[in-house]
């Protein structure tokens, strides 16, 4: 049972650490490719919590779609979140 | 504290946190893509809190396969499970929705900070 | 000061959110009616389908589904509406310009099998985790490759509106032969078969096929559209 | 074998760890898709492994569809840094 | 343990070894390229032992899982050469040239065709 | 019998679907079906109400499970009135805007009609179903529809009006899902008759939590006090029709979710101190807000949100009389405000901003419709001898029955309130000299939009003289409101009175 | 795209069919007749949609001289990659960093996409090489360890044994 705790704590700490990252980085870029990590991290959760057809309703929705929304977006807007500095920095 | 427990304790937790992780992004941030972000990360709170309630300790999927017919003393509840793939499918078309009047409103103001779009009294 | 009423908020509300989640009495006697044990039977004895989460999304709480792709058609629709501007051109381009030879040809060798694997989880729904959304959501990510990697990969948007339309009609008229057949709306009226056959559960993996190509095509729309959109 | 599982956890856990830390890192956006790239292919693994411990082959159907579509992720990631989208 | 558990098993901790030796280029790396060589093989020959491994315990009692795992290893063997390539290529063209030891002359041979590209880009 | 319960909810949802296919070949069709399937639903729900006065609540089983296991549609006096009169308004606004976009796009009109005809669907759904996932499944239904009417103009600020909206809907709509899982994981079961009767088993604690955040959850339909944010803006930038729909047809849906949720979910029997709470600041606020405004929308928007703040005080008090009350203002609410909003709409036609003084002097220039504008705003200030002034009666006497003095004095004062900012605009209209400076050029109504206006002025004037035509059936709602063992009853084992 | 003659088009959708139903099987992991039928039934059906996609190979690749070099490929192709991922550790593990990277250049004599494509991901998994970019005929490749700047020589070095293979398999 240990490996399960150990998995779940992880994939836990993941989550939090990913949507953390994902409110506090600037670049929204980066945020988006945050929450695709939030969504690996779910993913492997409803796994672990037994609900293999959530898991896979994530994995698909939340991995390419979403982000190719979201990436989408910051192509017609802006990239940074303080718009002080449009010019791309990387 | 047993492993069930634990497991319970960390998942109700954690939900918690990210509804309050993308509650805060809502309420202070400025930029609207980061607003459907917050959004996006209560939602995926609540669905793991949903399916946390669902969890039985040492449990399987509420799935028959050929052979595991024994198993259903150890299935997990599977209505949360029916929940969380509607409530997931209605996110993402909310978000769609909610990105698009984004562009709508970069194409009108010219920016996405929330205090400059402010013809309307907020 | 925004910020620090902001988190106040946030305190006192993550606060009773956690007396009221965490505390052991949450969720005590859950079990007490037997919910999950009836679904479970019913499944296996009456819908004869393997998977009970389909089994209750399809047909237990079937209206819902309705609703969900409901809710997709509107948003699909919604985004059209909203992002409106001009009719797009035949042959209009969705990117700048074409994925490099080994992205290019690897999509195309890759894409009919994405699409099988879409068809493979939604036609396996009632057998194994996945089945119309998933399937659904799998195809239009393969479009969504062709579309990023090709400059002139086009897909017919009536050709779409059409398979969402029929799909659509056909999932509203399984529910009116149900209760034509049955006794009520959305009802198992076929035979139900043997439990982990392909051809079981009845009308539940029809309908979850009717639902994978009515997400498939709203999806692929809605993506079609959103790349179409420049700012 | 339950060591084994274990020991192949740990090892994946810190194998992700470090992608994270290049994640957090960066510096370019480059860097973090490739993080996000390798995250998705330790996920796939222990989608795998995991679906072993619980002996269900039906789990295994998410780990397939986790590694397609994460792919695809990566290649609209890739295409939008590429400046084609 | 059966045959098949130890052979299982030994695969297993060699993909997980493999895994962890990607994470940790992905780490150690000095710049985009070479830490796509890094992650890309060895996570991809990690994956791929990891999960013959697995259907290789499995396969014992049950030879469905092997069939599986073998889509899964194909699956992964073609995409993610594929996705580091388009990854390593759109950095190129956003200008993030490799590093190179002691900046030597020569060494890039992809940066003529960006300068050419980058005139034709002008011409217009 | 044209139908059970459940072709209000599938009817509409086919043609949707269909309206895309048949739009391809015939291109009037995308007007004309939406007409046909929303009058359908108006005579479908009016037979069954007459029916089920005859022969009691009738309980539709869907997916053939009872009730605790699936979903069930419930059509009792009270969601059967409610129904009727929603689809009844929704057949209205749907006449009024019959030509909409006539002369512009074909793609635009379809969308504007398939949002409208799910949006009436949705309505009718949260208000007949009897479980609270399915509730939440079509309160999503309505927001979409209502995010993207809301910013169907390309104008300027109807996407930021869309877009406050839809931040506050999917924040509620996070809230209703936590507290669907407070009550799953306490109760075991989503059904709202089976969980009415296990109320009693729930913690207090967890009682007050769900409540709270259900009333989060239905809060922003309802339009509620710190939750009403978006309606002033959403009415302002919807198209004209799509207020009247807003204020005739989703906030009696989301008054009633939340009514049903604290008579018969939570059961909290005697005066419900949090629902006058509510209802009073909700009440206060937008009365004096509307008494500030400049733009005639805005003001009858938060008119209509004062409307709900009293009817929600009337539902407070809890009793018969009370409940009885504030149903009769809610069917008033529904008559007179699409009336106001549609007359309205025609009389600011030619304005963008929409401001009251734009429309000094216009009785001179359209003297039907500003005739037609006055008796909505007297009926809905509540002078005698129109259908307005009863409905506040009943308040007060439901009031003074419980003595509950402060609120006949608040009441009285919002009507004074009321009937200043009316008066104000009737004022402008007709004793002004019309100005060509300031105000609009007239725009000459179309015929369709003419007869639904009479109709609902035709309304107005019938329940005014004869309020008796419709008290009986009010009556019988308070009734099946308040009666909650026979709501349970009704569901939980009578569900197989299946209609031949 | 150019227009394909009607063989060409049967014998495509003919390969696509049998590898599609191949994966069906893979996927359902049965031969239960049901699932066969079905299967058959809907890789029929993608198969008859992407014909003009799927550009791999026509039913020439089921001649046995190419399957045994496939074979043979898949055999020198897990060496390279056991190969390289030894290298990579060894890299990795080391404290100084042992590398010398660079991009170099070479022809290749591949005529199709799709046998170049092969061989770039052939490359990108084995020892210390990236494939960057396909131009034509050239390949760009990003080597961590330059022995040669010289096209011929990195040739050798780099593609020359999946090359020959290759070959014989697509041409």
């Amino acid at each position: 049972m240990e490996y399960l705790l150990f998995t779940i704590g992880f994939l836990l700490l993941v989550l939090i650490g990913a949507a953390l990252y994902a409110v506090y980085q600037k670049d929204l870029l980066y945020a988006v490719i945050a929450t695709g990590v939030i969504s690996l991290a779910l993913t492997g959760l409803f796994l672990v919590l037994q609900a293999p057809d959530v898991a896979l309703t994530e994995a698909a929705i939340g991995v390419a779609l979403t982000t190719i929304i979201f990436i989408i977006t910051i192509r017609n807007t802006v990239r940074f979140e303080d718009e002080k500095d449009k010019k791309m920095k990387h | 504290m047993d492993t069930a427990e634990l497991i319970r304790l960390g998942v109700y937790g954690t939900s918690i946190l990210l509804i309050l992780i993308g509650l805060y992004a809502v309420l202070t941030k400025k930029s609207l893509i980061k607003i459907i972000i917050g959004l996006s990360i209560i939602d995926g709170g609540i669905h793991l809190l949903l399916i946390g309630i669902g969890y039985v300790k040492g449990g399987t999927a509420p799935i028959f396969s050929p052979g595991s017919e024994d198993a259903v003393a150890r299935m997990v509840d599977p209505v949360p499970q029916a929940l969380v793939l509607t409530a997931i499918v209605i996110g993402f078309g909310v978000t769609a929705v909610a990105l698009s009047l984004i562009i709508r409103l970069y194409r009108h103001h010219n920016t996405l900070n929330i205090d400059e779009i402010k013809n309307l009294k907020w | 000061m925004k910020k620090a009423i902001v988190i106040f908020f946030l305190a006192v509300f993550g606060y009773f959110m956690a007396i009221t989640f965490l505390s052991p009495e949450f969720e005590a006697d859950r079990n007490r009616n037997g919910v999950k044990d009836f679904y479970l039977e019913k499944t296996v004895s009456d819908l004869k389908t393997a998977n009970t989460v389909t089994a209750i999304v399809v047909n237990f709480r079937g209206f819902d589904t309705l609703g969900e792709v409901t809710v997709l058609f509107l948003a699909a629709t919604a985004l059209g509406s909203i992002l409106f501007k001009k009719r797009h051109h035949i042959g209009e381009r969705t990117v700048l310009y074409p994925a490099s030879t080994i992205v290019g040809s690897g999509a195309k060798l890759i894409f009919p099998a994405i699409i099988l694997l879409g068809a493979y989880v939604f036609i396996h729904g009632h057998l194994t985790p996945g089945g119309g959304f998933q399937g659904g959501t799998i195809i239009a990510t393969g479009f969504l490759l062709m579309l990023i990697s090709y400059r002139n990969f086009s897909i017919s948007h009536n050709i779409l509106s059409v398979i969402e339309s029929l799909a659509g009609i056909l999932f509203v008229v399984f529910g009116f032969m149900g209760l034509i057949y049955g006794g009520s709306f959305l009802e198992n009226f076929m035979g139900t078969g043997i439990l982990n056959d392909l051809f079981s559960g009845g009308v539940i993996p029809v309908i979850y096929i009717l639902v994978g190509f009515k997400v498939a095509a709203e999806l692929t729309g809605l993506i079609y559209t959103i790349l179409h959109e420049k700012g | 074998m339950v060591t084994i599982f274990y020991i192949t956890i740990v090892l994946i856990a810190l194998g992700m760890i470090f992608a994270i830390i290049r994640f957090i890192k960066g510096p370019t956006a480059g860097d973090r898709t490739v993080a996000l790239d390798t995250m998705t292919t330790l996920m796939v693994a222990l989608l795998v492994l995991l679906s072993a411990v619980f002996d269900r082959i039906i789990y295994v159907d998410v780990a397939l569809i986790y590694g397609v579509l994460g792919f695809i992720g990566v290649i609209v990631v890739a295409r939008y840094l590429e400046g084609a989208l | 343990m059966t045959i098949y558990q130890t052979i299982g098993g030994i695969l297993i901790l060699i993909g997980a070894v493999f895994l962890f030796l990607g994470g940790l280029g992905i780490y150690r790396m000095p710049d985009i390229y070479n830490r796509l060589q890094a992650g890309t093989k060895a996570t991809t020959l990690g994956a791929m032992s990891l999960i013959l491994g697995v259907g290789v315990v499995k396969m014992e009692d049950d030879w469905t899982w092997m069939v599986k795992m073998a889509i899964i290893v194909i699956f992964i063997a073609f995409s993610n050469p594929i996705s580091s390539h388009a990854l390593a290529r759109a950095m190129y063209h956003r200008k993030k040239y490799p590093y190179i030891k002691d900046n030597k002359e020569g060494m890039d041979a992809y940066r003529k065709v960006m300068e050419k590209e980058e005139e034709r880009k002008k011409k217009k | 019998m044209v139908g059970t319960p459940v072709f209000l909810i599938a009817i509409p949802l086919l043609a949707a679907f269909l309206i895309p296919l048949i739009g391809m070949i015939w291109k009037e069709s995308v007007r004309i079906i939406p007409g046909l399937v929303l009058a359908y639903m108006t005579v479908l729900s009016a037979s069954l109400y007459l029916f089920i006065l005859e022969n009691g609540t009738y309980v539709e089983t869907i997916a053939g499970w009872q009730a605790p296991w699936g979903i069930d549609l419930v059509f009792s006096p009270l969601t059967g009135l409610l129904a009727t009169i929603m689809t009844f308004m929704g057949f209205i606004v749907w006449l009024y805007s019959y030509r909409f976009k006539s002369n512009v796009e074909f793609e635009a009109a379809k969308k504007y009609f398939i949002f409208l005809m799910l949006l009436v669907a949705g309505s009718v759904g949260i208000v007949i179903t009897g479980d609270i996932f399915n509730q939440f499944v079509f309160i999503e239904i309505v927001g979409i529809s209502a995010y993207a009417l809301t910013a169907f103009y390309t104008g300027r600020n109807s996407a930021e009006a869309a877009f406050k909206y839809l931040i506050m809907g999917s924040l509620s709509a996070s809230a209703l899902l936590i507290a669907i899982i407070i009550v799953y994981a306490q109760l075991g079961t989503l059904n709202m008759a089976e969980i009415a009767a296990n109320i009693d088993q729930m913690n207090v604690h967890y009682r007050i939590i769900a409540m709270i955040f259900f009333i989060i959850g239905i809060g922003v339909e309802a339009e509620i006090f710190p939750l009403n944010g978006w309606a002033p803006d959403a009415y302002t930038e919807a198209p004209g029709p799509v207020g009247g729909a807003f204020s005739g047809i989703v906030v009696k849906a989301g008054i009633y979710a939340m009514v049903r949720m604290m008579f018969t979910l939570f059961d909290i029997s005697g005066p419900m101190k949090i629902l006058i709470v509510i209802g009073l600041v909700t009440l206060i606020v937008a009365e004096t807000s509307a008494l500030r405004q400049e733009k005639l929308k805005r003001m009858l928007a938060y008119s209509s949100i004062g409307q709900m703040g009293l009817v929600l005080v009337a539902f407070g008090m809890g009793t018969k009389a009370g409940v009885f009350a504030a149903l009769f203002l809610m069917l008033n609410h529904a008559i007179i405000k699409p009336l106001l909003f549609l007359s309205g709409s025609f009389l600011t036609f030619n304005t963008t901003e929409k401001y009251i003084s734009q429309i000094t002097g216009m009785a001179k220039k359209m003297p039907v419709v500003s005739v037609l504008f006055a008796l909505g705003a007297l009926a809905i200030s509540g002078l005698p001898p129109f259908s307005g002034f009863w409905s506040k009666l009943s308040v007060l006497t439901a009031a003074a029955d419980e003595n509950l003095m402060l609120i006949i004095a608040l009441v009285l004062i919002i009507s004074v309130i009321e009937i200043v900012y009316y008066f104000r605009v009737i004022n402008r209209l007709f004793f002004f000299e019309y100005d060509e400076s300031v105000s609009v050029k007239p725009h000459k109504p179309g015929f369709n939009g003419m007869i639904a206006l009479f109709i609902l002025a035709g309304l107005i004037l019938l329940i005014g003289f004869y309020p008796a035509s419709v008290t009986g059936y009010l009556d019988l709602a308070a009734d099946d409101l308040l009666n909650t063992h026979q709501y349970i009853d009704k569901v939980l084992q009578l569900g197989q009175s299946i209609i031949q | 795209m150019k227009s394909l003659t009607i063989g060409e088009k049967i014998s495509r959708f003919l390969i696509n069919w049998f590898f599609l139903t191949i994966v069906w099987i893979a996927f359902t992991t049965t031969f239960a007749t049901q699932e066969l039928l079905t299967g058959i039934f809907v890789t029929a059906l993608i198969s008859f949609f992407t014909i003009p996609l799927f550009t791999c190979c026509t039913l020439k690749i089921l001649a046995p001289k190419r399957v045994f070099y496939m074979l043979y490929y898949l055999i020198v192709f897990t060496r390279e990659l056991i190969k390289s991922n030894l290298d990579v550790a060894r890299r990795v593990l080391t404290p100084s960093l042992p590398i010398n990277p660079g991009i170099v250049e070479f022809k290749s004599n591949l005529k199709t996409d799709y046998s170049k494509m092969v061989l770039a991901n052939s490359i990108t998994l084995t020892p210390g090489t990236l494939s960057i970019d396909i131009i034509g005929d050239t390949f760009y490749i990003h080597w961590i360890d330059v022995k040669t700047t010289d096209p011929e020589k990195a040739y050798t070095e780099i593609a020359e044994t999946f090359e020959k293979i290759l070959l014989k398999i697509f041409d």
